[in-house]
């Protein structure tokens, strides 16, 4: 998978409630394959602060019409001048970055957990993983029903089950405090979590208790995405590694936690 | 085409335009978007004798037109180097230069005379000046008696092109380019970054791990441009001038000051095609004006 | 409403927000725009003791988040300031601060004995720093010995607060404000403009008619905060932070990193209305921290 | 006149030409008095590398709407973007800044110059100096004539003719060439310019030829717009003094040219 930095078309921008929102980008050339977990780095040029790329993982992709997309949550100024973009104005995007999630194998029972942004790749990985709808349950947490994403374009690829901080969706507490997380974590072969490092480690570490094979995806901040700036590391059980390229999906046995 | 070539000592460059060390890793990490026998030169990631992990995460704060960098060396040693990647690159068509650093004056000795067993570096860029570790580094480059016995004691065991690299930290910058001078360097690249710092007013704590960090950008091309100006005044030998660059412009900026080349750090992370489409810039700017080679254009503010 | 009161010895100032020094005239000329009052002060335009014409135009270029200038202290000279000046500022209820340069260490003697004489001017600012002038300004500014010899003649016959006004264009600033502390400087305020250049590659010339200018702006603001912090924790006078502040958090900032008041310039010229919006900011930062007085706040970095 | 920093609502931009706009603001206030020669000072956040505000004259006000118009052409990245704005945003303006053309007494017979961007003032000027129409000429010059504004709303204030440097529209040459110049000038009670240094220089040179009293509106480098920075000096015969604040607008006397 080459790397390359293209001007895409914004061909959808979509709210999809109080601070995310759905980008569809364009690419004016056959788009490479792209795999759950990988990411893009966006340069955001209409406005005054912002200097760097931020990187956004990918939603979906559509190689027929050379799409993807992305689920931006607003979380400083960066995202949030992405999202006001228009549809028809050109983006410029280093793509596709990273490393992408371990694909389960065949009759796996998998487990998918996703928290704040960190949805968009469990929703991508849900959807392309191969496995019967049966095998794939997904549990997202936010903080409140309003912090929600409408995943109903997903549902068919998976069960699934919703926590909020405040009890206004599914089950009230964090993720970890899902039955299906509490009672039934070990019926599963894999785990598989993104959102924030609390969250990720909650999960990594029942995870490790019972001997499930569990990766996270890290959100560590990044100058490049493409492994030179060497600002993204993370530390490793071999030393510090760099979440651009050899994250952002990480096994858990890897990493210090 | 205009004939960008550039020298440094009998070292030809094809164009003046190098990637920066620390901004492009070895080179390789960049050739999917560029073909980097397209760029005169590619300073490789800051090499030390033994391997170093660098600095605790998080090592980069965003700045207004700029980031502060706290990186600190990470690196796979020499030894890593010259069997992982010296042989990737040694049959590139352009100059890979080593940057070279140490904790202590034997320590630059040493692994200046590894890299000169390399018949495909051509060059080596000491660093002086890295504002991120604890030992060496910086606090060799920031006065004349310390900067003079670095380059005094590896110019002994080193004849090729020898390029010092500069900190900005000083009050005087000229005085510490004619003191390398002086030990005998070809070449000095300036600028390398800024000793800055960032604090989160939310948390009431450092940004990054080391608490300092060097800013690097368009923030601080202003200062660079200033900075290699005056070198170029008080040194004969070519300055590669950098700090800042973003496009054609800039650059020609640096070499109208008295730049012989630059380098592109930064801006790489922002696009790594930026050295390239510098180069292609500084050649339409050439024709444009009708200069012939490059010494029309280093040096060339009129005042 | 939390008490934002600090202190230099023992002048009060209502909150820690100054206006910097040649970004907001004699505080008359942004009137319009704020309530004056609402400052904790308002340190005026460079003051000489003849009147000076300043560089010639063009003084000015836009950098990446920043400005070049080399007015190179233009002003009508203390003998204006206290005829036509200072009748309109002594009743204002904040602290009207006279920036204070000279060529020469006598006219620095001089026009500070003029300004003593005017009651209502609690301090000065010596401005060891103007990186614009032929003559002294920065030159007294990077060294020891200079700025040494500056501020033990000015404190001869000074005997209100006296604030230092450092260069950052040194090696090691902690060292001049130590030393400068050493001679009876009240309080240091850091940084002047940084020195640097812009050159247009269209006409080939530099920008600027002086060649060189003062960098100011956010793109120091990573520099500027670094020498605050490091010249904090060298010195036991209050240290006047500047260099880049644009907002209340900036100002939080650098005073965390330990500046016991901020001076906001640049940020002026973008929206007068900026100091006294960090003034509210600060209010708000404090009550939602919980923090009553500012010295919750002042150095308040947590490591 | 009090000058304040305010969001002002962008009602409309129109192209004029390919490189001209007009740009309407409305203030939320009512507006103070604003005269023919005065600018305002505009923050463009919608752009990486602009720093410092743009500084545009006033083309006419409507203070029945409180609105007033801007003519806007673009030379660079900031001018540029601005033009890209889209009705209903907000845009921060400082205003009203500068002095003003000194306005003809009853009777006068007065030549108003405009070049380049420097048409604004002189339309403004043309239709509120209280004169009737046959004591207003006007000279716009050029390069060509797709470089010219369409003046129509401008066309009952006054008597215009035109330059171009390539003969496309009205006279070829400079506005220094245009008959009315060459041969009337000395009919003339007052010149007005506003343009091109050059051409203002060129217009000067002949009206203190002729002692003809003249007033000229500068358009100096500026950082802050309202006297503090000291960066827009002219050099007078008095000493340095501002553009913003002392001027745009000078009576040639004043100046050194
Ligand atoms: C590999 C990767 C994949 C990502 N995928 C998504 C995604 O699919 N959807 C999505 O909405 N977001 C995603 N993010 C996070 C996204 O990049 C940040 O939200 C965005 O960069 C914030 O930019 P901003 O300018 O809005 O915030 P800023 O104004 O820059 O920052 C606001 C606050 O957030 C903090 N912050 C900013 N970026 C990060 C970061 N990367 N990690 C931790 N803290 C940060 C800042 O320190 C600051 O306190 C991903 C990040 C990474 C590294
Ligand atoms: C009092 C005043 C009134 C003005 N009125 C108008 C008006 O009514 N309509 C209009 O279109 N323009 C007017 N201008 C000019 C306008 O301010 C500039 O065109 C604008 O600031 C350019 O910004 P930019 O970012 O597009 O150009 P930049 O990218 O900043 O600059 C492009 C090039 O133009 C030069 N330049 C930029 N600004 C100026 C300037 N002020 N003087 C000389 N050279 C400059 C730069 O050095 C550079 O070479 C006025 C200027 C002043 C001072
Ligand atoms: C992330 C990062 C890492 C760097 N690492 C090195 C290094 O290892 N050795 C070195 O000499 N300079 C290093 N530099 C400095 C750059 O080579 C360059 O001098 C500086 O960034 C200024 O140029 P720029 O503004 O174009 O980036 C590094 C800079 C950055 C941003
Ligand atoms: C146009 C301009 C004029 C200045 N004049 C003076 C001066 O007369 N005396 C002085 O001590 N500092 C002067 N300064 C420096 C500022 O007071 C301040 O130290 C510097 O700009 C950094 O702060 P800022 O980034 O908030 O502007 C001037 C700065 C600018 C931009
Ligand atoms: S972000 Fe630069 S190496 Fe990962
Ligand atoms: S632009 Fe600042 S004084 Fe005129």
């Amino acid at each position: 998978m080459k790397k390359t930095v293209q001007e895409l078309l914004l061909v959808e921008n979509k709210q999809l409630n109080h601070d995310n929102f759905k980008l569809v980008l364009q690419a004016p050339t056959k788009l490479p394959e792209i795999f759950p977990g990988q990411f893009v780095n966006i340069e955001i040029k209409k406005a005054t602060e912002i200097f760097l790329r931020r990187p956004f993982s990918v939603l979906d992709v559509d190689y027929e019409n050379n799409t993807f997309s992305l689920l931006v949550k607003i979380l400083g100024r960066g995202s949030k001048v992405l999202t006001t973009y228009e549809e028809g104005e050109k983006i410029s995007v280093v793509y596709p970055l990273g490393n992408s999630f371990t694909l389960p194998q065949k009759q796996d029972k998998v487990l998918l957990i996703g928290g704040g942004s960190g949805v968009a790749p469990m929703l991508f990985l849900a959807k392309i993983c191969g496995l019967p709808a049966e095998n794939v349950h997904v549990i997202l947490g936010a903080r409140s029903q309003q912090d929600h994403v409408n995943i109903d374009a997903y549902q068919a690829f998976g069960n699934y089950y919703f926590t909020t901080e405040d009890g206004s969706l599914g089950e009230k507490g964090f993720v970890t405090h899902h039955p299906v997380f509490t009672n039934e974590l070990s019926t599963f072969d894999r785990v598989y979590t993104c959102g924030p490092d609390m969250m990720m480690k909650a999960v990594a570490k029942e995870a490790a208790v019972k001997g499930i094979s569990c990766e996270v995806s890290l959100e560590n901040m990044m100058a490049c995405g493409f492994g030179v700036c060497l600002c993204c590391v993370e530390k490793t059980k071999e030393g510090n590694q760099c979440v651009c390229t050899e994250g952002p999906v990480f096994n858990i046995n890897k990493l210090t936690w | 085409m205009v004939d960008l070539s550039v020298r440094i000592k009998d070292l030809v460059f094809k164009n003046p335009v190098l990637t920066a060390s620390g901004t492009c890793g070895f080179g390789e990490e960049i050739a999917d978007f560029v073909d980097l026998a397209m760029l005169g030169g590619v300073v490789m990631k800051g090499t030390t004798l033994k391997p170093r992990q660098g600095n605790d995460y998080p090592r980069m704060a965003e700045t207004p037109s700029g980031m502060l960098n706290a990186v600190g060396l990470q690196n796979k040693g020499v030894d890593n180097f010259i069997q992982n990647i010296y042989p990737n690159i040694k049959d590139i068509d352009s100059n890979f230069i080593v940057n070279v650093n140490g904790s202590t004056i034997e320590e630059y000795i040493e692994l200046t005379e590894r890299i000169n067993e390399l018949d495909k570096i051509p060059a080596i860029e000491l660093n002086i000046s890295c504002p991120n570790v604890k030992e060496g580094g910086m606090a060799f480059g920031v006065s004349c008696p310390s900067a003079e016995a670095v380059v005094k004691a590896v110019r002994r065991v080193y004849d090729k092109p020898l390029i010092v690299k500069l900190s900005p930290n000083v009050t005087n910058i000229a005085e510490i380019a004619k003191a390398v001078e002086g030990q005998g360097a070809d070449s000095v690249s300036l600028v390398n970054t800024f000793l800055g710092m960032a604090v989160d007013a939310n948390s009431r704590k450092p940004v990054l791990s080391t608490i300092t960090g060097g800013l690097s950008g368009p923030a601080i091309k202003p200062i660079a441009l200033r900075m290699v100006w005056q070198v170029y005044q008080a040194v004969q030998i070519p300055v590669i001038g950098m700090g800042g660059i973003m496009n054609a412009t800039d650059a020609i900026e640096f070499m109208l000051a008295g730049a012989s080349a630059v380098q592109v750090g930064t801006a790489i992370f922002i696009d790594p095609t930026i050295p390239t489409q510098i180069v292609e810039g500084i050649d339409s700017y050439m024709e444009k004006n009708k200069m012939h080679s490059m010494s029309d254009l280093i040096g060339g503010l009129q005042m």
